[in-house]
């Protein structure tokens, strides 16, 4: 009874909020065309880019993009770190790299827990799944990344661009530490080579914002200008950087929270 | 066909917060981000759709699973 | 107008969510749904006015509105950050206190302060 | 290189130092990142103060320095702006943010990757005053709220996670209701810039009618999460109180002040913005006497100061809204906002000494109970503070949020006073004033007094570096009160655009005799809160149940008032 009361009362309490959200939904001004037009005529001709939203979020709107970079790699420290903290066991690659210091038993342990099973589930199937696994992740992992190498560096033409670039690359790094057996690691899945890689392109990142200063051109300003011909460099460049710092973010963020923990 | 889509979005939506087994709600949740992509594919927005494809129903999936994984799944 | 009043709905769940879950994963889940929400509409109602992807191959015209799309790519990033730091403070949480609902988290952490 | 470049220099040199710091961890050993740490530090804190000193002459010209990042048509770039109001919320920031740093250094949460979200946090403070365009602000905040969500969880605390985890919450779902705001504003304006909005919205009918105020309130509500002003302040005494000590004199100091400030261009965009300054103006005042009696009840030392932030920011809302209610171009909308702007900069320093001073003291002492520690200044002594530097600057920070002269306080405080001297809220900010006195007597007895037990191990020494930054921060708030009426001319100079016409006489004798009954009533009132009935009342104030569903409820009555009150009073 004091439940459903209980109810009542946050349903009471949330509705004017929704109440006034209401009139901005059901307003049906037509959408603004101006920006629209000034791109379709300018934007390929002031940025070079043939992709449009490239094109804004690399150059128009660049320093949204720095910022929303800072947020990717603050999140991904903070979240290892309270990770770390909370008894998890940073690993590198999925399995646990120094196999040779376990007991037999504990190798026992580790063949028998599989890899996507949560705790407490029991079931004899998953040994197969693992393989399986092992077997096609391993295959396609290479393929991904190259899919995430093309994605980056196209940006500008099609669709795609440096950060989903980047996350396919991810992908195709967890791919490749799936596809490892136990006690194997991969360059690209070691923790510390991805923590490497990522504060390189953080720092270049920041540079890249301020060699237009430099050069007298203004911040965050096209440093490539002097060069006649294609003023879409600076937008691949940034593409390359964003793709690096972002794949060898994000893949450490995921090998660390699937990276198995012995505590 | 958006409304459609639309309507498959809101219920998995409705699933997701109500099922009893986190892991069921994870899936849904990336069913969801998968169906949002194809949503931005048809509103002609390419770039949008490969970033929640690979974002919502990659990358946040493995966060999900790597959080709930030594944890509970069950919603009591 | 029925792709809107379907988002807000779609915004009324997911605050409902984070509000009455006592799940902490669940209020993230809530999270997640809300920030989608506003994504699609901000894409849906931006190609509103044009009838082909802002790609501009020779001879295309009467693009989309690229920048909601351009903004949404920032918002989608972000809000995958946030929900995987509230992941991990969560994941502490459960091991401070071996679960995951609000108020009994709530009742360990006030004894142990 | 341009000289309009320079502007960046404090969002870039931080964003550079963290980034050799995080590199530097990456590759080196642990001796070098620390020496690494230290050029990083002096970079993204220590050069910016020196741009700030050769940029003065240029601001307080009166010139504002517009442009737009990268040199791109102004529809579709992000424009930024550097005026008088951008260079004083500049200087807050980095002032404590430097101090708060030193003494992490023994102190407090240490090594690299604290050091470099702490840099990350100073440029993201610094880009959301520059900024002025409304989805870059939109990432600005959430670049602040991001790290310091890290940093008050980065304390082995338990409640800390849970506390993190409640600003988590609810200012992510806030940042929703922003972007909703933004998707109106753009739909009816077709641009993101501050200063195009406001024109496109001039030229609609009814300026932009029912949608546009819709989302400039939700924008003002979600912003003013961070701000903390009564109704939305339930996750700010656990996240401020359970913060390692650095991190809560950041918080309370800076974090909580440059949202507010930027939001006063948000105000702008639409008339019935004046109106919404006069609401917030309200609750400023009440939030100012309420939290003052919450801070009353509190036994924890560290939240007894969380609450006295809540009730001091109050008063620099109630100060800002009204200023902006009656004009900001009005001689009492300038006075105000001189005087609010003034009142946050003091809050900084002396709430960030406070926070240092009672951290360190609760570290030594090992207990935060006000009721039961006694005697802190003998344990102090036992550790070997031979000179009783904690004390005394403990004192300095309580007798200038008590508004004693000739502490900076007083000034502030009184410049509010003046400010809206007959109004009712002027008698708001009386009593909220009684009720600080009162809390600070009560707050200072853990001082005095022998210890109630016996603490057999000798504490640990106070690190030098807690001296240091205790000491400036002191020096600073002494300073700033006896040189108050340049500060207040030069104030008032960047934020109007002219020097005030007469020389304000800080110590008229009704003032002084207005501060003498304050402090009179207020010992009254501490004397009251000894008896047995109110001290039984004021346990079962403090331990009314606090629900997490609570914050939200707030949030959306809060937020439907906004909306009511802005369309009511067109």
């Amino acid at each position: 009874m004091k439940k459903i009361g209980t109810r009542i009362f946050i349903t009471l309490g949330l509705l004017p909020l929704l109440l006034v959200l209401l009139p901005l939904f059901l307003d049906g001004t037509p959408w603004p065309v101006a920006v629209r037009n000034y791109l379709e005529l300018n934007g390929v001709k002031d940025s070079g880019a043939i992709n449009l939203v490239s094109s804004i979020y690399l150059g128009f709107r660049v320093f949204d993009t720095l910022g929303e970079t800072i947020v990717l790699l603050t999140a991904v420290g903070g979240t290892i770190a309270v990770f770390t903290r909370s008894g998890a066991i940073l690993t590198d690659g999925y399995y646990n790299s120094n196999i040779s210091a376990l007991t037999d038993s504990e190798k026992q342990m580790l063949l028998d827990d599989p890899s996507f099973t949560l705790a407490g589930e029991k079931r004899l199937s998953h040994v197969l799944r693992t393989h399986l696994i092992e077997v096609v992740t391993g295959v396609l992992g290479p393929v991904v990344l190259l899919f995430g190498f093309y994605l980056m560096l196209y940006g500008h033409l099609s669709p795609g661009g440096g950060f989903q670039g980047g996350v396919i690359i991810a992908s195709g790094i967890i791919f490749l530490a799936l596809g490892n057996r136990i006690g194997h690691v991969n360059f690209l899945t070691r923790a510390l080579v991805l923590e490497r890689i990522e504060a390189c392109a953080f720092l270049l990142l920041v540079f890249a914002s301020v060699i237009g200063t430099a050069m007298g051109e203004g911040f965050f300003t096209n440093p490539f200008n002097f060069i006649p011909g294609n003023p879409a460099s600076f937008i691949v460049l940034l593409n390359i950087i964003i793709g690096l710092k972002v794949g060898a973010g994000i893949g450490f963020l995921c090998i660390a929270l699937v990276g198995r923990e012995i505590v | 066909m958006i409304i459609i889509l639309l309507l498959f979005i809101l219920m998995l939506s409705l699933f997701v917060l109500n099922t009893k087994d986190l892991l069921h709600g994870i899936i849904a949740l990336s069913a969801v981000s998968l169906l949002i992509a194809l949503l931005f594919y048809l509103c002609n927005a390419p770039d949008v759709a490969i970033t929640e494809a690979a974002v919502g129903a990659g990358v946040s999936t493995i966060v999900f699973i790597g959080a709930i994984r030594y944890t509970e799944r069950r919603d009591k | 107008m029925i792709e809107r009043i379907l988002l807000f709905i779609m915004i009324i769940v997911g605050f409902w969510g984070i509000v009455t879950k006592h799940n902490i994963i669940k209020k993230i889940f809530a999270l997640n749904i809300i920030n989608n929400a506003v994504v699609i509409l901000f894409v849906l109602e931006g190609s509103r006015i044009g009838s082909n992807a802002p790609i501009m191959e020779s001879g295309i015209t009467h693009i989309v509105d690229p920048v909601p799309q351009a903004l949404m790519l920032t918002a989608i990033v972000i809000g995958v950050c946030i929900s995987a730091l509230a992941l991990s403070f969560a994941f502490r949480l459960y091991k401070i206190t071996g679960t995951f609902d609000v108020r009994e988290i709530k009742r360990q952490v006030h004894h142990e302060a | 290189m341009k000289p309009e470049d320079l502007l960046f220099a404090p969002v870039v040199l931080p964003l550079i130092g963290a980034a050799l710091v995080i590199a530097a961890k990456a590759f080196l050993s642990r001796k070098v990142v620390k020496i690494v740490e230290y050029i990083g530090a002096f970079l993204g804190l220590g050069l910016p103060l020196m741009f700030f000193a050769i940029i003065y002459p240029t601001i307080s010209n009166g010139v504002v320095i517009y442009g737009i990042i990268g040199g791109w048509h102004e529809s579709v770039g992000i424009t930024y702006q550097f005026d008088g109001l951008a260079w004083l919320v500049n200087i807050l920031t980095y002032s404590v943010c430097a101090a708060a740093w030193i003494y992490s250094l023994d102190a407090g949460p240490e090594g690299p990757s604290f050091t470099s979200v702490f840099l990350i946090l100073t440029a993201a403070l610094s880009a959301t005053i520059i900024t002025s365009d409304i989805f870059n602000l939109f990432v600005c905040l959430e670049i602040v709220g991001i790290s310091s969500y890290i940093l008050v969880a980065s304390t082995d605390k338990p409640g800390a996670s849970l506390a993190a985890f409640n600003y988590l919450i609810i200012s992510a779902s806030a940042m929703v209701f922003f972007l909703i705001g933004v998707y109106g504003l753009y739909r009816i304006t077709g641009t993101l810039s501050y200063q195009g909005i406001t024109e496109t919205l001039q030229t609609l009918p009814d300026h932009g009618g029912t949608s546009a105020i819709i989302s400039v309130a939700l924008i003002i509500a979600s912003t003013i999460i961070r701000v903390a002003i009564m109704p939305f302040s339930g996750w700010l005494p656990d996240a401020h109180a359970l913060a390692p000590h650095a991190v809560s004199a950041v918080l309370s100091g800076v974090l909580i002040k440059v949202p507010l400030f930027a939001l006063s261009r948000v105000l702008s965009f639409i008339p019935s913005g004046a109106s919404a300054g006069q609401l917030l103006g309200y609750a400023g005042a009440l939030t100012a006497v309420l939290a003052v009696i919450l801070a009353l009840c509190q036994n924890d030392a560290k939240r007894l100061l969380a609450y006295h932030s809540i009730s001091q920011i109050g008063y620099v809302v109630c100060a800002w809204g009204t200023a902006i209610h009656v004009g900001v171009a009005s001689s009492q909308g300038e006075a105000l906002m001189t005087a609010a702007f003034l009142h946050a900069f003091y809050h900084a320093l002396f709430k960030g000494l406070l926070f240092l001073s009672v951290g360190t003291t609760v570290d030594r002492a090992k207990n935060r109970d006000v009721y039961t520690l006694r005697g802190a200044a003998s344990i102090l002594r036992a550790s070997g503070e031979r000179i009783p530097v904690t004390l005394i600057t403990f004192l300095i920070g309580a007798l200038a949020i008590t508004a004693i002269p000739p502490f900076n306080g007083y000034i502030s405080k009184n410049a509010i006073s003046y400010a809206l001297d007959g109004t009712i809220l002027y008698y708001l900010l009386f009593v909220a004033g009684v009720g600080t006195v009162a809390s600070f007597i009560k707050l200072s007895r853990i001082y005095w007094q022998k210890p109630n037990e016996m603490i057999s191990t000798k504490p640990q020494p106070v690190p030098i570096t807690a001296h240091i930054s205790q000491l400036g921060l002191a020096l600073i708030c002494l300073i700033s009160g006896v040189i108050a009426t340049p500060i207040y001319a030069n104030t008032k100079n960047l934020l109007t655009g002219e020097y005030p016409q007469y020389v304000t006489n800080w110590y008229s004798p009704a003032t002084l005799m207005k501060t003498a009954v304050i402090v009179m009533l207020g010992a009254g009132l501490y004397l009251l809160t000894t008896t047995k009935i109110i001290s039984r009342l004021l346990k079962k104030l403090r331990e009314l149940p606090s629900h997490f569903e609570s914050l939200f409820i707030y949030f959306s009555i809060g937020t439907a008032m906004l909306v009511g009150w802005m369309l009511w009073f067109k």
